[in-house]
């Protein structure tokens, strides 16, 4: 029975949601149905963790907890088939602590209250769904539904030159969605061995294993460039700028806190899972890319001057590191992805967050028309400079684990080739560190540039509330980083044995 | 005996930084600096516990044939990569991590109280004394660290320690840009320390110090002779890892953003930029110094190094003006001796006297910088600024201070029975022991030690009287010279610890004995150089003013720092920001950015170029008709037939 | 004779019916209730649809000319859907001033080219194929002239009829050849006398007008140039009607022919020839709507660039394709006629046609802003909603038959998806972004049109989720395995 | 002389091409119904010289132009219904006038 699988809430929960807006009437019922999904989502989230983790420690080694199947379009063998492993888990995860702080982020978000919060649960609904498919097609529907909420909320409540980022946003991940759909279903007829019946089903794919090499040659780079372009690998990357730049506070948490992570999740899990072959032999090529993505974002937001140019160029850097250490082929590796992943989410919804907030305020994010926030916005301040420390890797907060383990893993290939790349992607957290306390410096500290900023008041008490949900979860990473890196290297291992 | 109460060393100081963090707005500043400092104090107690138990008891298994058996009082995994590559935290208990923990819980005790007087009615004392328990958790973490990722860790901790601290006036630029500095420079370091880590443990699979130290040779075999550009792996590693500790202790050239470090509140300078977070580097080598000592390459690297930044620094604390500049460099030199130190020590040599040497001025050295660094802060806090024009005859105005201040002097300038001779001594002896050339060298840099030193001291103390109108200096409250007072102590007594039995490189107990050749020339320049600066700063006279003129050049660029700093400046803005940032940043925008919004452009103008085609007119649409049926047919004949 | 064989024809003969009535109420029912026409004739016609599902026949009849399939009974089925929602939508329309003394023959024309339509999805004979086909397209152009007060109506009815009447001919002259090559007008005769793999000069050139003659009526590049100006031109009703209807009989009619009378020249002839055509119509499609300020000539832009992707359908020539073909169709139907729904709700009460004047809509009339962006993410093929199933199992389907040129083809129109997503994007954002005070006030749109709207917009939400209905329709194709009998 | 085939056929050509090329070339819509009247006229041709000289056993193609005849006059009908309603429109039946619908 559909009811019975936990994870189906995960896309009825947001659906709920969608109808509870449709049918509030003022804003405070469009707040109250928010508050209470995003919590419910929350509580699923925590639900499942324990789920998986009493199941795991009950024995139970399949790949995939909790599959179920039903089917859907049968003469294509499209199922609606549903499983998590420890990687989609802790995703689902970090995506419920960011719906829930996006929340609060978009307390006061105006005009429109209820159609942005109906888009917005439409992109979780989209951002769940993907991380709950294990089947192509779904999946990808799931890809799909979270991306094109974004051209809206971008467009109708976004700032700047909005038009023509939204645009940009949307053709550009849509562009590499193209290529993605090609390839799926150039995966989907060669997923069986001759004669056998073809599936959309990703475990049976992996397990068929039956994609011939030559097509492989051409399958993985159409998927791992369709999924790299949402996970802002270079060149794909330009939209992101502009993008999070225009993006109203919470649709630029929301999109690099989760969506980003779509693409570097199903690289992994449709591009590198499915095609093993093309994987080893390929990777080469998109190391390059993405190592300079991670170096080249780094150099760029130096010399931002815009706020959010400034994380999504970060972002650009930060995510490069994730299919980066993806491609690396190793569960070491792999685990710092995925926790590179989490701890970028967390900190660049934190970012992003705290940016809307004192734009909301100072109306600019400029940051030489900025200063000596500090004294006058004491928590959003140190809220920034936490996030700014986790960004460029302290220790106790999520980004240095993630790098770590990425640095660490990356470098325990036996090729040269990757251990000087490594090299140079270690490179960029000299660099971070130059551009978070560049910003830091100039936005919070020295001397009130503005005399109006002086008349500013520090955060609300959503506000308070969507930053320490981040900051602790954040934390919480950076601290316990075994409990977070067991879940996942559990998962990534049997994957990566295949390269071994 | 049973260690494992020293974990509440570190679990105190980080639930008091939390606690303060969080809550300390909420107290009145006094609550927080109290209970910063009786935490505090309670943590100097359990470490003295634990390094007194540790060097004097007498369990079982502590010593084993003479042999001081290094202890894991604790070791849970913290994040496991793969099998043997696991970052564990725990606690180390050997000579040099006992000796750090006195060492740093000692220092910081002091400026927590020291700071109760300093920092009076500073805004934001709470916070201060949250870094403050920050910092003390980090460094403490350090030197337990039972690996070298655990190192690596609390390593960045204590850089964002201390960059907290420098920043903590965040409202100065120069405090926010020196912060920034000091936290930019260390990090690029320490880009070398992790590429080190990588390269060690990719070629022996551990972490582990214990494990990498205990059988040394083996460490080295794993790499099985690799190299890369003509270097073996393992001297890279150890180099690059060398190159974290040479940014954190300030080294030559990486050293640039110690000085400038000196914007943070004095009593920090003390404790971070004297005492303990600058040594870490000193720690670090010695910690894998059975290592080290296998690599001849990496070793000379690092005496070089330590020799140059010695004479360096010394040259330019010569003519520094401002008081904490002063003490900067002469920190920078200082440490460049300990450094220098390790680099020359051979265990064939004196058995391994230089490691021992190191230390111990290690341990000298922080009580007197320390000394050093807060009475300067008592001066400043007396008379409102640092540079040492506004200064002069105060010794009658701070007798205490003034006390404290020489003795401080003494110690690093190496007279008997202060604390520095003894130390200084041994590092010497080791130098020599290696190569004259390296003990000549550091012979001189005393010498200009003790020089620059008195000279800060005649310029404070005597020179002239300035009017300081009609806030008249006046000697510093009880909280602050009571650290004074006992450091004074310290620092004439420290000397006279049996070193030797305690700590030295393979643990085993070593047999010190003044080597009075050399002790006798050193004490001999030591007095000379004082002597010259007696005459020169005692009275305020043109002398000093006539000789900078007689080699202005090299007096200015002494006083620039050799120009160090502008080459940063230049490398960093006209280098990596013009020339590497901007043009990605440009490249991005208009070359990648650029391509696809032509391509965007592309299909809007051939949407506009194909627009003739529909002209309206039925007769041109019949055209195309005819012309698009005609030609399917004529180029599929061509082609099929 | 047989007369029974006209049993094989209950559908025909079920729309026959219900333009007979219609006739017969337009002629002697009074003239003061003759403004019931419309509900009338949508009631009946709503009638047979559902009576229709009930009608399905299997065989031939005048020895082979006509086919009844389960396939062809579900296309003609579709086309019901669609004519059933523009005869719904178009009552406010025909019941206006200018219209009603003439809605009469507005509806007998309507019906009498469906049955056209019909004829040419179940021809199996050149002959019946080209009545089938005049009977489409000439009442059509008596539609498009309907509105006589507006130039813009005659100059697209001359515009459609010249050109029809020209591509008839060229269409006609290739059936000539054809003729002159195989001395037979039957489907399966001429396929047969063509096993010999004659592709002479001659059945190319043939081949070449026979598809010119029917991606006239696709409106496939280039024999597409009528299309804007036609839509444009003709009442948004009639607009609405041929965008859809015809083109997915057209659609369906273009695979019967290529597949099973050139089937045996599949590879050697045809699929390059709709390569270039694909390509060409959706390339040329996309870059023409673009700059359209006009809606209905944007949508009619669009529908060429649509025709493109039901022609994948075609090319791929399988059952998955011919399935994919006819459920595309479907949900073309529906995501279109929710657009024109709207287009001609606001056009009925404000005349305002261009997209510039939809600016700001979401704030006055929130309703049909909502609907007009559910049609057009379905159009471009986004997710949930129909467009994307649709699109997603025409590239199956097309890809099925595997080779490397299909790929680069789908690739190709893989990546104008994202051009068409731009302009579908553009009237969105013409509606919910613009935040420039909108020229169209609020307004209650007619309860017929409401009525239309919501069938379209439950169409769009659930055709492409509920999986039953292509499921269904790969079973019907896979009832009538024989067509592609040639292909193997 | 035999008569061949091609006797018929080369004129049914020629009279398609002119056609057309009245068609493009004329500018009375008139005229123009004239030119594709020609077309469709040659078309007949074509299908009863086949029928008479390939497959004389049969009469397809002589129904088929029988239907073609009807199917063209009724088309012919309707184009001069339009061409009025043009002509009521603009007074005027040149087809260039009808260019008002563009791009």
């Amino acid at each position: 029975m559909i009811w019975s699988n936990v994870l189906i809430y995960f896309v009825i929960v947001p659906l709920l949601m969608l109808g509870g807006l449709a049918l509030s009437k003022s804003v405070k019922q469009v707040r109250a149905v928010a508050v209470t999904g995003a919590t419910a989502l929350m509580l699923l989230a925590a639900y499942l963790v324990i789920e998986f983790l009493s199941m795991r420690a009950a024995g139970d080694v399949s790949p995939m907890l909790f599959t179920d199947s039903w089917t859907w379009f049968e003469p294509l063998n499209i199922n609606l088939a549903l499983g998590v492993d420890g990687i989609s888990v802790v995703m689902i995860v970090l995506s419920a602590f960011i719906v829930f702080a996006g929340v609060f982020a978009s307390w006061n978000i105006n005009p429109l209250p209820k159609e942005y919060f109906m888009w917005f649960c439409l992109l979780s609904t989209g951002v769940f769904g993907f991380f709950i498919s294990i089947d192509m097609f779904t999946m990808f529907m799931f890809y799909e539904v979270a991306l094109i909420p974004m051209y809206l909320l971008i467009g109708v409540w976004g700032s700047g030159n909005k038009n023509y980022s939204a645009m940009k946003l949307t053709l550009m991940l849509m562009g590499g969605s193209a290529f993605l759909m090609l390839g799926l279903i150039g995966i989907y007829f060669h997923s069986a061995p001759e004669g056998g019946q073809l599936t959309m089903n990703i475990l049976e794919i992996a397990e068929n294993n039956a994609i011939p090499h030559e097509w492989q040659y051409y399958l993985f780079p159409m998927t791992f460039v369709g999924f790299g372009v949402l996970g802002a690998m270079f060149p794909f990357h330009t939209w992101s700028p502009d993008g999070h730049a225009s993006a109203p506070t919470a649709v630029s948490m929301l999109h690099a806190g989760v969506l980003m992570k779509l693409g570097g999740y199903g690289c992994f899990r449709i591009a590198i899972y499915l095609m093993p072959w093309a994987a080893g032999e390929l990777a080469w090529i998109f190391l390059l890319l993405t190592g300079i993505s991670v170096v080249y974002g780094a150099f760029s937001a130096c010399v931002q001057t815009d706020l959010k140019y400034i994380n999504a160029y970060s972002s650009v850097s930060h995510c490069g590191m994730v299919l980066f250490a993806i491609l690396m082929l190793n569960t070491t590796a792999m685990t710092g992805a995925v926790l590179q992943m989490l701890s970028h989410g967390l900190m660049t919804a934190l970012f992003f967050a705290l940016i809307g907030m004192i734009y909301g305020r100072t109306h600019t994010r400029d940051i030489r028309k900025m200063g000596g926030l500090m004294t006058i916005m004491p928590f959003l301040g140190v809220g920034y400079v936490i996030a700014g420390l986790a960004s460029l890797g302290l220790p106790g907060l999520s980004g240095f684990v993630a790098e770590m383990s990425i640095f660490v893993g990356s470098f325990q290939h036996a090729d040269m080739f990757h251990r000087v790349l490594t090299v140079m992607a270690c490179c960029s957290i000299v660099i971070t560190a130059v551009y978070i306390l560049r910003v830091v410096g100039k936005l919070l500290f020295g001397a009130v540039q503005d005399a109006h900023h002086k008349e500013l008041t520090d955060a609300e008490w959503h506000e308070r509330l969507a930053t320490i949900t981040l900051i602790v979860a954040v934390a919480a990473i950076g601290c316990f980083p075994n409990f977070f890196s067991g879940i996942i290297s559990e998962a990534a291992e049997p994957i990566m044995k295949l390269f071994a | 005996m049973e260690f494992s109460y020293t974990v509440a060393v570190l679990i105190i100081p980080i639930v008091m930084f939390l606690f303060l963090g969080i809550v300390g707005v909420k107290l009145s500043k006094k609550t927080a600096g109290v209970l910063g400092t009786c935490a505090m104090g309670v943590t100097t107690l359990i470490a003295y516990a634990a390094a007194l138990t540790y060097f004097f008891g007498t369990e079982q298994g502590q010593i084993v044939d003479g042999v001081r058996q290094q202890l894991e009082v604790m070791n849970i995994t913290w994040l496991e990569f793969t099998e043997n590559l696991v970052i564990k935290l725990g606690i180390l208990l050997d000579p040099i991590s006992a000796m750090m923990l006195i060492v740093i819980t000692t220092v910081s005790l002091m400026v927590h109280i020291y700071s109760l007087g300093y920092m009076d009615g500073e805004k934001g004392f709470q916070r201060y004394y949250a870094f403050l328990s920050l910092f003390t958790f980090s460094m403490l973490g350090l030197v337990v660290a039972t690996n070298i990722f655990q190192m690596y860790i609390f390593w960045e901790l204590v850089g964002v320690s201390s960059y907290l601290l420098i920043g903590f006036y965040y409202t100065l630029p120069a405090a926010v840009s020196a912060s920034k500095k000091a936290f930019i420079v260390t990090r690029f370091a320490d880009l070398g320390f992790l590429l080190g880590i990588l390269i060690l443990s990719f070629y022996t699979d551990t972490f582990d110090f214990v494990t990498l130290t205990s059988n040394p040779g083996a460490a080295i075999a794993s790499a099985g002779g690799a190299t890369f550009m003509g270097c073996s792996v393992m001297a890279w590693a150890l180099t690059l890892i060398f190159m974290g500790g040479a940014g954190k202790s300030a080294m030559f050239p990486l050293h640039i953003w110690l000085p400038d470090a000196m914007e943070g509140p004095t009593p920090v300078s003390a404790l971070i930029h004297a005492a303990t977070m600058v040594v870490a580097g000193v720690y670090l080598v010695a910690r894998l110094f059975p290592v080290y000592c296998l690599e001849e390459g990496t070793m000379t690297i690092i005496t070089v190094i330590g020799c140059v930044t010695a004479l360096y620094a010394a040259a330019v604390a010569c003519v520094q003006s401002d008081i904490k500049r002063v003490l900067a460099f002469s920190t920078i030199s200082q440490i460049a001796f300990m450094i220098t130190s390790l680099g020359v020590a051979r265990p064939e040599l004196h058995e391994g006297v230089g490691y021992m040497a190191s230390m111990f001025h290690l341990f000298t050295h922080a009580m007197f910088k320390a000394l050093l660094f807060l009475c300067a802060g008592a001066i400043i806090h007396a008379v409102h600024s640092n540079e040492m024009s506004k200064m002069g005859g105060l010794r009658k105005y701070m007798p205490i201070c003034n006390i404290a201040f020489l003795i401080g002097c003494l110690a690093i300038s190496g007279i008997w029975p202060f604390a520095g001779f003894f130390s200084k001594d041994e590092i010497l002896v080791a130098a020599y022991a290696n190569s004259p050339v390296w003990g000549i060298w550091l012979s001189v840099v005393a010498g200009m030690t003790a020089f620059y030193m008195f000279r800060l001291y005649y310029k404070i103390f005597w020179w002239n009287n300035p009017d300081y109108g009609h806030h008249t200096p006046h000697e510093a409250p009880m909280t602050m010279t009571f650290p004074l007072i006992f450091l004074s102590l310290v620092s004439i007594v420290a000397g006279f610890i049996p070193f030797g039995d305690l700590v030295t490189w393979n643990r085993e107990g070593l047999t010190t004995h003044i080597n009075w050749g050399v002790a006798g020339t050193s004490t001999v320049i030591a007095v000379g150089a004082i002597i010259l600066a007696t005459l020169l700063y005692r009275k305020e006279n043109a002398v000093p003013e006539k000789m900078a003129d007689s080699c202005r050049g090299l007096w200015t660029a002494a006083y620039k720092r050799f120009y160090m700093d502008e080459l940063y400046q230049f490398i960093t803005h006209k280098i990596i920001f013009a020339c590497i940032s901007r043009p990605i940043a440009w490249f991005d925008r208009r070359i990648i950015d650029g391509t696809f919004d032509m391509l965007a452009n592309v299909t809007n103008s051939a949407s506009y170029a194909v627009r003739k085609l529909q002209g309206g007119s039925i007769q041109g649409y019949v055209w195309v008709y005819l012309a698009g049926a005609a030609l399917l047919a004529a180029i599929a004949i061509i082609c099929i037939i | 004779m047989d007369y029974s064989q006209f049993l094989m024809m209950p559908q025909e003969l079920g729309l026959l019916a219900v333009f007979l009535l219609v006739f017969l109420f337009d002629t002697f029912m009074p003239k003061k209730s003759l403004g019931a026409l419309p509900v009338f004739t949508s009631v009946i016609f709503g009638a047979f649809a559902i009576a229709n599902y009930f009608m399905l026949m299997r065989g031939t009849a005048f020895s082979g000319m006509f086919e009844s399939t389960a396939s062809t009974f579900v296309m003609k089925s579709i086309l019901n859907v669609g004519m059933l929602i523009v005869l719904v939508q178009s009552i406010k329309w025909s019941n206006s001033e200018f219209v009603a003394v003439r809605r009469g023959e507005f509806y007998e024309l309507l019906l009498t080219t469906l049955f056209g339509m019909y004829l040419m999805i179940s021809a199996r004979h050149f002959l019946l194929f080209v009545i089938g086909l005049e009977t489409a397209s000439l009442p059509l152009a008596a539609l498009v002239a309907f509105n006589k007060n507006r130039y813009e109506s005659h100059e697209a009815a001359a515009k459609y009829m010249f050109t029809a009447i020209f591509s008839s001919a060229i269409f006609m002259l290739g059936l000539s050849f054809v003729y002159g090559l195989t001395g037979s007008m039957y489907f399966a005769d001429i396929a047969s006398r063509l096993v010999g793999g004659s592709n002479t000069a001659l059945l190319i050139t043939a081949i070449a007008f026979v598809i010119a003659g029917v991606g006239f009526k696709l409106s496939l590049v280039p024999f597409h140039l009528w299309t804007a100006d036609v839509y444009q031109g003709a009442p948004t009703a009639v607009t609405s009607y041929l965008s859809v209807i015809s083109k997915g009989a057209a659609a369906y009619a273009f695979l019967v022919i290529l597949v099973q009378v050139f089937g045996t020249v599949y590879s050697v002839v045809w699929e390059w020839m709709l390569y270039a055509l694909i390509i060409l119509t959706i390339t040329l499609g996309n870059l023409f709507a673009i700059r359209q300020r006009n809606i209905k000539r944007f949508l009619a832009f669009s529908s060429i660039s649509q025709a493109g992707y039901i022609m994948l359908g075609v090319v791929a020539a399988n059952e998955l394709g011919l399935a994919s073909l006819m459920f595309y169709v479907l949900v073309y139907i529906v995501s279109n006629l929710a657009a024109f729904g709207v287009v001609s709700a606001i056009e009925n009460f404000s005349g305002k046609v261009s997209i510039d004047d939809y600016n700001g809509l979401y704030k006055t009339n929130p309703y049909l802003s909502f609907t007009m962006m559910l049609a057009m993410f379905s159009l471009a093929g986004i997710p949930p909603f129909a467009g994307f199933f649709s699109k997603f199992f025409i590239f199956v389907g097309a890809l099925e038959t595997g080779s490397v040129a299909i790929y680069v083809l789908v690739l190709i129109a893989l990546i104008n998806t994202i051009v068409s997503l731009f302009y579908y994007l553009l009237v969105v954002k013409a509606m919910f972004i613009r935040q420039d005070d909108c020229i169209i006030p609020t307004f209650r749109s007619a309860c017929s049109e409401r009525i239309a709207m919501i069938a379209c917009t439950l169409g769009i939400i659930f055709i492409g989720i509920a999986s039953c209905i292509y499921t269904f329709m790969v079973d019907v194709v896979n009832d009538n395995v024989m067509m592609f009998g040639l292909l193997k | 002389m035999e008569i061949t085939m091609m006797m018929y056929l080369i004129p049914s050509l020629i009279m398609f091409g002119c056609g057309v090329y009245g068609f493009i070339t004329r500018k009375n819509m008139i005229a123009i119904l004239i030119s594709l009247e020609l077309m469709l006229n040659s078309v007949d041709i074509n299908f009863t010289v086949f029928n008479r000289f390939l497959f004389p056993g049969q009469m397809e193609g002589m129904f088929f132009t029988l239907f073609a005849i009807g199917i063209a006059a009724a088309e012919t009908a309707l184009a001069i219904a339009i061409v009025i309603n043009v002509f009521r429109a603009v007074n005027k039946v040149d087809i260039r006038e009808l260019t008002k619908m563009k791009f």
